[in-house]
């Protein structure tokens, strides 16, 4: 009974003031006896706060953590700086346990949060509106095909191979159940095979997603498939790291219809996959699409500017099966993070955590294009992560970095068949020279 | 002083919060690596302030905003109950906040454990046999569930099957998943009670039949008498039962849907599992199936082998993947830290979560009108039905008057099926002091309404900001601040 | 310049307000030319935030820690355990980042915490009234003898030998500088010696200061030492721990004059030994002698209760020369986390750690005492802690219990020659049977 | 709405809030082992309420209190600067909070370390040799100071050097800490400026002089001109000299007490330094002294032998102990971090905060009286004495208006050589704007003051409570809740 404030005596008040004589007449009146439990719950005894933290503790005590190991580890989830201030708002009461913003006169609180939350992803992605958040970064790309197929009404979509391979699933996953087609348009190297992306991108086509960075942590030539899309009546979807938005042209400069992105990096921590955050943005002419809560400016009725949930007849709760999503909660203290995150680091911090990325991540690509065995795998631009092929599988080496306190890259081959013991590095602003260093020392001992 | 400028109109060129080190590897011109046409040419309008002007104004803003660390929160259908502080140090572990997703398995034993060990304590819950935590929420739940069902028919070649049943009480995020699940939905009229209507039920079912989608207790908090038969009359029909467990906290150790003869069930940890709300989530939305359906679940799966836990990809007949890895892991987390402090005596929460409902509703149906006279569970729904008839006094205005109480109100217009709905739902640890604070503020308003109507109608007048014009931000809609230039 | 938000433009139009050209002008101003500092403090160079974290967590990396060792040793800090809401509150900014409450309209939340922590210490110690808090045990200690010395206008004060060693040391270095003779009473075995105590309470000494339980953790005649100051017009202090306090009976109601306690156990991390909390209640009829802040309830000009600072004049602001004593600053948060604990714990949860404290310190003793080479050094009760004579120095022990994770016993010998090899064990409601267990088999490896 | 009910006045006998576990060990009954005389009668009356109660409850207190991190606090001689969110972090790591003041040498070498090197590093701020952090705060730094001067003269068998000097517009803790040394006090009064009177001085000193403490720059925000002069007379007389550093805001990195020939310096690190306030502490009040004052420091003195550090207790000069342990170490902890965050930029801090000082002044002393007519450093200290002779507007009045506008109000009637005086510290840490929005509205009041001198008199109007009943409060003191019986 730990988090329970009734008392016996409060209990017996209020049992009177019901009319009843126990707890279990309240049941009885509504739990029909063939579905009741007869026995107690086969759970294990509760536990004291005390012993609860120190069982977890011992419990997770065995992982591996990031607090210990160097990481170089990417493929989707990464390992930059948290400023100490985004946790203390994330922990703040009034933001934790509040739940969505329903009634705006006592809520102007996360209201004004998430409404300054879709200016900064409008200012970084270059789009015209975001929503409070997604899911994450995977869903919301495939709530992104959705939108494509519901503005074109056609029943296709093509997906860059170069997408990170589990968000594709979850594209599938969700595209299966309006049986819609995906189609895998695959690579040259580490990029899109531009000549057959041409050839699936027909006019029965709703979108063109890809990845920027890609998942090996290449650029495409998003230019030319923007063209290849909008030729075919096709909406452009880009996936973007949003780190990368401080070096790598805006989406919305290149024509993206929507941009999606994994927030987990602004702000929020690995947390063994989640709670992160999905972004997604797009333009003014789709307002109607988007899926999940918006926060729009108005006025109050003393003529004061003020904040409220806006546009929901698109919403669930009032369209039902005619919504664009059936999204409710969604991950606003994550969009808060990233809305302290990206006020911290402000305009030119965010250029320095994505400059001093692609620096690291170029000085460790020339240490190791130096090791004997290993090799750049493909010639093509990279941001911040980027992929090697090696001289032994990746998991065999990742295996002895280990030893060495060194989480190392990703082993692509797996996803990649076509490139050989490949691993992908993540090389964050975190990484110090010296740990670059230890990673290629230990690299060139592989024989 | 009741405007708090946007952090973008606080903004001065030049202005630093944190910085990063001087690169202390040799460096490249970006536009040397970079394509230039894919160089940024102009910088994002991030805001440009220092560290304690955004300290200030995170603070201000959360002052502005009320949470259930702050006062009574009785949002009915959300489950607002405490949320333990402890669960967030255990969030905070670096076992748990530190573990990277893509680590090989032997390096993350601890975590997997605990999602396999909390997935055997929600199969007891709820009575499943398998469960999976990768929706991020109760409605993805819902889509994984949807989908999972119409893998399974799809199996058996079974294609007919295109209508997924949902009773018109339900939230709206049931037909909105079948509807992106892409089934066609069929809506049937509720019982007064909320309760699924058995005839109404009985001419709808058939070979087209996938699935119906249920909550019980029901949006009106009542739990369905006839729930067993709706799920064999689904059965029977070659169909499958889906539970909306959004309402655990009424029943458990009570009963269980696994029990009630269902097939697919969801849980919303940040409801019944005191996971924090965060201003809209994060939340997880676990979902609970039969063996039978176990092969469709997403992948990866958590498997025990031997003495080590893996993660088994190797399902063909799976649905595939909702999230990009294994869900809301932290918010799990806290879920797991929560079930450790009570085991069994889960049954407790339900106990008091009833008790408290009831004890609302027999004192404000001295004043309101009910939705469903008879007791109700976790939560209950009146009506100010009459009130405005009487008086012009909707329930609109008086959740607004209640915001001058320092207390959130209850969820207003729905369920739908009711007019003039307030969904009370008071939950298992709020204590009777707070109860009768509420009770008091409902009455005095009621009785306010009467003798004073416009004040109720003009409310809220202690707040922050006064009644919003939501029409102005739907017909012009400003959704972001633009510098202008 | 890391927190310093003044952009070149806004100084430049600062400097034209103020009517200089530049900030040097205004230093010039004031700071002759001969104290003047004409080169560059010689400080390692500025780290970014990032950096901070990484520096100080490597630095810290290498010390033990109480998170990964068992920890037996107590000697004047206790690992009880600290509840996580605590931490949350000392984390509000409204509370961590205010001080002292001068402007009470906007300090009432401050202000209503102190108050309350004065009433939980009086309900705790059976004072009177309380303080808002002192610096740690120790300095309260000295503080009490103060005031004792200018209660009585005597110029000794006898302390048992069984109270802190450091905090005799404390109360030395204060009485010494205002010329008060300070006499250490001897002990029998863990206790003060009562016959020879009777000699040295004379109607020259202003005040008897004893600890319970004691350093030894032993508990002490208190009832019989009361009854000797009071014969000789002496003041009574003790020294408590406030955990004890759930179970022994409270010094107010053995006649004690002052009450002092380290708060460290209510709430406040071991921290290497500070920021903790000193503790300090008296009598009604001291209340003028009572050194620090009090806050009091009154009531304002709208008739509402309302809480405020009082009895200002016997602070140094007011008084100065003439004060009760010169704290200005105290520990306010700590304090802050004791009232956050106590109301946390209740008044059942502080006998839930009181006994569980108690039980697991005589569990231990009794294991420890079957073992060869092993006995209880004394016959008398302890609570928490107890003092044992090993087979060999505990220094020595403790090294190989250090090896096996566990941070053994404080080596009491030294400060305590009399009892050969002596180790003084405590023993927290945070042990499990299974730790005590393996305290006392590796115990018994020892030969 | 507005008072706050105690947590005592919400306690319900049997409510829980923390539990602990079961006793896993046979037990004994406590009369068993306790002697029945020595065992607790009468529990103590903690209050008995949920976690949700507590957690509420002072979540809503601390929304009723002011706080660097809400909004603008320019309390004078308090630098009230803003205090980094990664100090909290740093001073949680495992290492800082969880390491036990009595663990072994070799497993803190870590702790050593970090009081070492920031040993090193506040010696060079300050010019001295030695230093301690064994000092809580700053009084109890002046207290360490004046006994390490007394028992240096004692060890020179001095001992008739009964007095110590303080000029009248120090901060009370320097008189009240001579008398606690156990010295006579000698005040001499200051210069309007704030300064030592050096004639004043030259009339005092003798061979009864001790010491002299002297704080600079003043409490009027002046650096005394005369400095080396003021050391060098108290030295010539055989005394020795205090520097009270807490205003090291005003000169790091531009001059340094021990060039200025000073003997002993404190520092507060809950000023200068950064580290929070915490509601009125925890500081830290560390002590440096000069080569020949080292043996008398406290002990334990952290020494390096080889590569490893070590307590050095063996220090027969030393005063003894001013605490239990080494201080407050997660203060320093903080500490370290910041200058960790700054290095030799430490001169900005002082350079910013002097210019922030001077721009608030340029502007006030248009509408309010300047004690001292000329550039101030850290701090300046204005006047209402003219608005009080012409309209009867005192500067409490002023002060209280100030809570309306959301600021915290300067330190006023101190130092108390300056009539209705108002000391305005901004610190570096404060923009431009809100410095121009702190003048606008001392401005705005100095108008009111003219024109609606009553609105004035009568604030605070927008706090959640009015002016107080000090008399009351004094009168009858009301120090503690005490249940009716
Ligand atoms: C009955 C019911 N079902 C489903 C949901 C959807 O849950 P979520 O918001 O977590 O997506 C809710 C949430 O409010 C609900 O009340
Ligand atoms: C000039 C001066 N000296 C000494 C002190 C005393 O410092 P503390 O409050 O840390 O004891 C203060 C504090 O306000 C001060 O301003």
């Amino acid at each position: 009974m730990r988090y329970i404030p009734i008392t016996q005596a409060d209990k017996a008040a209020m049992l009177r003031d019901i009319g009843v004589s126990s707890t279990q007449e309240l049941f009885a009146a509504n739990i029909p006896a063939d579905v009741r439990l007869n026995r107690p719950l086969n759970l294990p005894p509760a536990l004291s706060e005390m012993e609860i933290l120190a069982t977890m503790s011992d419990l997770t005590r065995q992982n591996v953590t990031l607090a210990d190991y160097t990481c170089f580890l990417g493929a989707g989830a990464y390992d930059h700086y948290i400023p100490a201030a985004v946790d203390a708002f994330v922990r703040r009461g009034e933001f934790l346990t509040a739940y969505t913003p329903y009634q705006p006169e006592i809520s102007q609180g996360v209201l004004q949060v998430i409404y300054e939350y879709q200016s900064l992803v409008c200012e970084l992605t270059g789009m015209d509106l975001s929503n409070a958040s997604m899911y994450d970064g995977g869903s919301a790309m495939a709530e992104a095909a959705g939108m494509v197929v519901q503005q074109t009404g056609r029943k296709k979509v093509v997906v860059a191979s170069s997408v990170h391979p589990n968000w594709r699933r979850v594209v599938k996953t969700y595209m299966h159940g309006i049986g819609v087609e995906v189609i895998e348009a695959p690579l040259v190297n580490c990029e899109l095979d531009l000549n057959k992306l041409e050839t699936l991108v027909t006019d029965e086509v709703a979108g063109v997603i890809v990845q920027m960075p890609n998942f090996l942590g290449h650029i495409e030539q998003v230019r030319t498939i923007e063209k290849m899309a909008h030729a075919k009546g096709a909406l452009f979807v880009v996936a973007a790291d949003p780190i990368s938005l401080a070096v790598l042209e805006a989406p919305g400069n290149y024509g993206a219809d929507i941009v999606v992105m994994e927030g987990q990096s602004l702000g929020n921590a690995v947390s063994y996959g989640g709670p992160w955050l999905g972004i997604i943005a797009t333009r003014d002419k789709f307002s109607r699409r988007i899926p999940g809560r918006i926060v729009g400016a108005t006025l109050d009725n003393r003529g004061q500017r003020a904040f409220v949930l806006t546009l929901q007849t698109r919403e669930q709760h009032i369209r039902r099966e005619k919504a664009t999503s059936n999204i409710c909660s969604n991950q606003a203290l994550n969009a808060l993070a990233a809305t302290v995150y990206m006020t911290l680091v402000g305009k030119e911090g965010l250029r320095e955590v994505a400059n001093l990325s692609l620096q690291k991540a170029h000085y460790a690509a020339t240490q190791i294009q130096k090791l004997p065995g290993y090799k750049i795998a493909c010639k093509s631009s990279f941001f911040k992560e980027f992929t090697i092929n090696c001289p032994k599988p990746a998991e065999e080496i990742n295996r002895m970095l280990l030893q060495k306190g060194i989480l190392g890259g990703y082993a692509s081959s797996p996803d990649y068949p076509l490139l050989p013991n490949a691993m992908t590095i993540a090389v964050t602003e975190k990484r110090t020279k010296a740990q670059i260093d230890q990673l290629v020392a230990a690299l060139g001992e592989v024989k | 002083m009741s405007t708090l400028a946007l952090i973008f109109e606080k903004s001065t060129p030049g202005k630093r919060a944190v910085t990063f080190p001087a690169c202390d590897v040799p460096e490249v011109d970006p536009s040397a690596v970079i394509p230039a046409e894919l160089l940024r040419q102009k910088p994002a309008e991030l805001p440009e302030v220092s560290e304690i002007e955004a300290v200030r104004h995170f603070t201000q803003l959360s002052r502005r905003n009320h949470g259930v660390d702050v006062d009574f929160y009785p949002l009915g259908s959300c489950t607002m109950k405490y949320n333990p502080k402890v669960n967030e140090e255990a969030a905070r572990l670096p076992g748990i906040a530190l573990a990277h997703p893509q680590q090989p398995v032997e390096t993350v034993q601890g975590n997997l454990k605990l999602l396999h060990t909390l997935e055997g304590w929600l199969c007891e819950v709820t009575g499943m046999d398998r469960m999976t935590f990768q929706p991020a929420a109760g409605a993805h739940g819902e889509l994984t569930g949807i989908l999972i069902i119409k893998a399974y028919h799809e199996s058996r070649k079974d294609t007919d099957r295109r209508k997924v049943i949902v009773p018109d009480s339900a939230h709206g995020t049931n037909p909105a998943t079948a509807a992106m699940a892409g089934f066609d939905v069929v809506s049937i009229p509720s019982k007064h009670d909320g309760s699924v209507d058995l005839d109404a039920l009985r001419a709808v079912v058939g070979p087209d039949t996938a699935a119906l989608m249920m909550t019980n207790p029901s949006t009106l908090g009542i739990f369905d008498p006839h729930v067993k038969d709706v799920a064999e009359i689904v059965h029977a029909a070659g169909g499958l039962v889906y539970y909306d467990g959004a309402n655990m906290n009424a029943i458990m150790g009570y009963a269980r849907p696994g029990d009630m003869g269902f097939d697919v069930v969801h849980l919303n940890l940040h409801k019944t599992f005191s996971t924090p709300h965060g201003g809209g989530g994060p939340g997880s939305g676990p979902v609970g199936v039969k063996q039978f359906l176990a092969p469709f679940l997403p992948v990866p799966v958590v498997e025990l082998a031997g003495d080590k836990y893996l993660l088994d990809w190797e399902r063909p007949l799976s649905i595939g993947k909702m999230m990009g890895f294994y869900g809301n892991f932290g918010v799990v987390a806290r879920a797991f830290a929560y079930t450790l402090a009570y085991g069994p005596e889960l049954k407790e929460v339900s106990e008091y979560a009833v008790l408290n409902a009831n004890y609302i509703q027999a004192h404000l149906r001295k004043y309101y009108d009910l939705a469903v006279d008879r007791y109700c569970m976790h939560e209950c729904v009146i009506s100010a039905k009459t009130l405005k008839h009487e008086v012009g006094v909707k329930t609109l205005d008086i959740a607004k008057r209640l915001l001058d109480e320092g207390i959130h109100p209850p969820t207003i217009y729905f369920p739908m099926i009711v007019e003039e709905a307030m969904m009370i739902e008071p939950t298992e640890t709020e204590d009777k002091a707070t109860l009768d604070r509420f009770i008091a503020s409902m009455v005095q308003i009621y009785k306010e309404a009467k003798e004073d109507p416009e004040r109720v109608k003009s409310a809220p007048h202690l707040t922050v900001v006064g009644r919003l014009d939501e029409a102005l931000a739907a017909r012009k809609p400003n959704l972001r601040f633009k510098k202008d230039l």
